[in-house]
């Protein structure tokens, strides 16, 4: 995936890239090659979802919002064992740099699937035999890494749902860059690195309920990127558990960090 | 209230409130409830801005793209405006193609914005006949408790009173603002027994009232209306809602337009 | 709304174009500023529908037909309290100057909601539970002033399906052209001039139950507006009734306006 | 009768009357329903014709526009037909997307005018591989009693014989009436237990039956055909309806089309 | 439908092209003016389906399945009385000249509706009440005659299928070329012919169930081609016939056409 | 098995045989099914493959037009690949627009190519910003009995493998093969119980286990991997499926692509 007319990823002292100046189109050095870029949550932030969350993810920005259980339509979707798990995530029009026609695009379709197979596995679906919850995810900005900062927000929204959970979901990519392997691509890294490899995490049972990679990775650097995604589920597990704290113990203020 | 369908009892409730001049949330008949609008959050657009209302929460975007002017009228730049009933915004809004309440505020926006000349579509041209600006409005709404004409309106205009033209995107120099004409604010009512309350809620919405919206410019005049839901006015209901209208508009206009840096 | 090349809306006299000759592109005066283009209304035109009528109004040419109450479908539609009465506003390909696309635009749409609005004001809807009553209205030809004539031939079909109702619906536009409140514009008056106003009344309840409005109006100019398309409502008023009286009197000859 | 499924007895009922060489509205088998035809009925229109065909009515529409020819056939002009089962025509008829019997009778009517050279493709042309005519042919159905087909390519082969081409509108010179090269017309019969009978009735068409459209050229040769519906014919009653639907075409192209004005 | 820069499509011996060569572009010719070009079917080819069948007939590679009976959904589909042919026909995108999209497009919409009218006076529809049978076919490769090779593998899959029928649907095409009523025209002689005539015979009752037919015939033209499709009909219904017992008496190999 | 939901009884078989090494068509839990591929099957396609994977059967076709390069990619040619989940091939597949399902294929099995660079998109460039070569991959499914992805990544791999570019249509030349760069192999794995599968059928994928398909290259360096399904895996599971997953795409690639004619 290597383009021409790459920015230097990584400085002389192998420190990622930071910031932009789209002016002048010059860059400032300053991550490290395991540390994520900044991320913020914040979990019951929409009245009328059964619960929502919304994150901040480097220049990413994500809401998230759960409905459910309830009755499920149209019928054929309906599983008459237990819950459906049904993601709907969406771009919108505004998000990226070229505006996209409103409504879910193939990307958004297939993004959709599999994440509702990531959080469905942490559900207890059987206790709501022939329900929905369903679950919309909305990038208002897209930097990198859309869907794991989707997933993640989605998760907290359903446990501010109450729906009962074996745990959260977190999710984390790592990434190649000038044959490193480092965590969470940011936008410059994700266009001119090497590979992406988003995954998702139950951290309480420690199953891995997304994964996907392209790019060009030997075995050895597949082992290191699950590696470096994996330990950083476990940090962002943090936030998700400290914004739902915040959440109920009353110290966030509502639209603080929007 | 997760159902499209309001009791008789419901009803009744916020007529007999109404009779008194009294609402549900205690709000006055003719008072807004609390507007916040914040602009330039997202980066990716030319212009944005994230307005609550209440309970009722939009993002809106401006994208400015280079295109083609529509052959009969080369001088002419092009704008489209569209507003998604998101189904994250409330539990009554539906999937699929939209259908005629997510068409009717696509196009209420939209031509309360084009008829009052905001965006003069002239100063779109880039090359006449060759190429022009293409401007997309999107209203995206997110949490929703009624009166998405108004949050959807002034989300727009926030988002074009601060959108930069992405000139140097195209080696055409320097961002520029964009040249604004006119500034129509929206405002609407609803008609519950005999009374007419302004910026209702979901449920104010949903009590078979008859609705009608107005976008006032900063003149006073009129430039767009539009009246549905179920039920009527009276004519001199009307005129007189829209003195109303005219004066809640002016209030919008120094209260919270002032607040949008230019 | 001034647009460049337009011909003199208003001769010396105070009058308005009566007529173009589309071969010289000349125009003859006559009309007044608070009178109707030509309308001419027949119930019961059409075989298959429970309830009908054909409409001319100026150049327009309008079909509407009734069906219902009748049973509901899909059943998301459909109202445990009250019947629903339902609008399918519909231009015909050739009857505009760009042939359109068959099938409902976004703006036919709009114009089918707001007309049900319109109409189900005047419908004893609690009578038909559950049921749904569809209106159909097919623009065959259009000049200016299309929604007006729609919903005041599809009244006219309700009435004449026997759906119990309060009162007819009548539609009417006034607009501004030239700085002067004139009646029912004109495809050229549309084009060219400052604003357009539709409304609906029910006459026998004086509600207005339809109203759009675009252009740029004073508030007097749209008081006056209003006054003068609300007065030629109750005008319009009587040539419905009449239709309806003609169409169960016989004395129209089916078919006799087309 | 707006139910699409028809009794046994209603059937049998047909069935026994045909026997006798009857019909339930006292036609003869070979007989037509009254037909009338109107032409220049939409200003809007190159081309129109308004006809009913009993209790079938429909208004055609001829709309030409400056195109494109196809790469393939820069000589040539482009000829779009669509019949639209519009909901008001009958209660049976489906609203959303066309589903087979919307796009059956778009296609077969398509065809009897297509395939007959009713209009020469190259008399479109207007620079070759640069400009055509686009003719665009609309059935709009408002009133159905069976038979669309026939009653739909009566109409537009009138609606295209009073067409004027709009030379005027792209600065071409005057308008002048489009080149008609041949003028199909089509029949349609149905078999009712043994018999075969001419211009059903929508009853006529819902009995299970087959039925037969013939289109034939004014030399009495056939440039199209379409079984369609139930059941199926023996070939010989196929061999004698296509010799009584040549003679039916040249009765009404006697009788109907000759009132049309060139 | 003559065009320019057409082959000559009977030799001086009245014989028709048999193949072409693409890279010479040249023909050899061999083929009666009665003859049909090569059949070869197999029933029960596919392990999903309740039945199924695979046709080459000249170039064109045809399959069909069919699923039934069983439930029907839509609702709005089902008939009470008896139970309801549904078939899809289906163009593979690679199969013709100019790739086409996936989906069924309107051509192969009508296809479908008339061929669903051709199977469905065979089969003993009343025995299954509510119940869809549901035929799919898929041209995988076009020549010419792809919906007579689609009904005729459809009817087999049907009969494969254990479909109650009072007989196989068979189809085949007559043509003109060159002013010849001819059997069967292969790619060349539909595009630079006269007229092409597809029917459908039940053979067992001798009844026509399809007939498309457009082109320019006199009406003895018209007689002879009826004559000659319906004659091959018998000849091709031996085939599949023939197909059906191999099947049952195990002497097809697996896949040995393909 | 014409039923989306499988029972508990048949799950708890599957883990049963799964916890002794075993399946239900007594394959090894490494072992792939019959495979077999037959190339240029389609006359009509560029290039094609006809490949039986088991009980899963598709045609695969290679379509090339001449068209508009991207405006930001000025040097390269465009790949679209679609994948149909048609109704023929199960009784579970839906028709109409694709859902997830059907999306998610088509994007997995086109990623597998892309991000290998299977076909360099610069060798499909004509003429630098004006002309270049749309190359359509279409996966057919006719016969579904699980393992999608492996079988449609393989058919297209040989597809493309003896596709001819067509010059002579366009006055371009001789046809000349196209140029393959790699030649990514897809394997898929299912994990049921504590076991992992090779190449599952249609009721293993349905037994509440999740999925994981990995492309490998002939250097043995993974371009592409896509866990989807219920459930998940422990990362040590992922790491040792890789390296199985790497020798089971150098055994298909020598036994299998092998028997393909360049």
């Amino acid at each position: 995936m290597a383009k021409a007319d790459a920015p230097d990823l990584l400085n002389h002292e192998g420190l990622r890239i930071a910031e932009r100046d789209p002016v002048n189109d010059e860059y400032t050095y300053g991550r490290g090659k395991d540390e994520l870029r900044p991320i913020e949550i914040e979990a019951g932030v929409l009245n009328r979802a059964d619960g929502s969350a919304y994150l901040e993810w480097g220049e990413n920005k994500v809401l998230a919002a759960t409905y459910g259980p309830r009755e499920c339509h149209p019928r054929r979707d309906q599983d008459p064992a237990e819950a459906v798990v049904r993601v709907t995530y969406n771009m919108a029009p505004f998000s990226v740099s070229d505006r996209t026609r409103p409504g879910p695009s193939r990307r958004d379709r297939e993004i959709g699937k599999v994440t509702s197979e990531a959080l469905e596995p942490a559900v207890l679906t059987q206790l709501y035999p022939g329900a929905a919850i369903d679950v919309f995810i909305e990038i208002i900005e897209a930097e990198a890494g859309t869907r794991c900062a989707g997933l993640t927000a989605a998760s907290v929204s359903m446990a501010d749902a109450g729906i009962p959970m074996k745990g959260l979901v977190t999710s984390c990519a790592a990434g190649k860059i000038e044959d490193d392997v480092v965590l969470d691509l940011s936008r410059e890294e994700d266009f001119h690195g090497e590979a992406d490899l988003p995954i998702a995490v139950v951290p309480k049972t420690g199953d891995v309920v997304l994964l996907q990679m392209d790019g060009d990775l030997s075995a050895d650097e597949f082992d290191e990127a699950i590696d470096k995604a994996y330990e950083a589920c476990y940090d962002i597990h943090d936030l998700q558990k400290q914004a739902l704290v915040d959440r109920y113990q009353g110290s966030a203020t509502n639209g603080g960090n929007r | 209230m997760s159902d499209d369908v309001v009791s008789d009892i419901q009803r009744q409730y916020l007529v007999d409130l109404a009779d008194k001049g009294r609402r549900f949330d205690d709000r006055g008949l003719d008072e807004y409830r609390d507007v916040s609008i914040e602009t330039d959050v997202i980066n990716q657009a030319e212009g944005s801005a994230h307005v609550r209302l209440g309970g009722t929460e939009v993002y809106c975007g401006v994208k400015m793209e280079m295109g083609d002017p529509y052959s009969d009228s080369p001088n002419q730049g092009v704008i489209t405006t569209t507003a998604e009933r998101n189904q994250m915004a409330s539990p009554d809004f539906e999937g699929g193609p939209p259908r005629g309440p997510s068409v009717e505020v696509s196009r209420v926006i939209d031509r309360g914005i084009r008829e009052s000349d905001a965006v003069p579509l002239e100063s779109l041209c880039i090359e006449p006949g060759e190429k022009c600006w293409v401007v997309y409005l999107d209203v995206h709404c997110v949490d929703f408790d009624g009166n998405l004409f108004d949050a959807g309106s002034l989300g727009l205009l926030a988002a074009l009173m601060t959108a930069q033209i992405p000139n140097h995107r195209h080696d055409l120099g320097e961002p520029e603002p964009l040249e604004i004409r006119s500034q129509p604010i929206m405002t609407t009512a609803v008609k519950i027994g005999d009374e007419i309350l302004f910026d209702p809620t979901d449920l104010e919405e949903k009590v078979s009232s008859p609705r009608i919206s107005v976008s006032t410019d900063e003149h006073g005049r009129i430039r767009a209306a539009q009246k549905s839901l179920a039920g009527g006015f009276q004519p001199e209901e009307i005129q007189e809602t829209i003195r109303r209208s005219r004066r809640k508009a002016e209030e919008l206009r120094s209260n919270v337009l002032e607040t949008v840096k230019k």
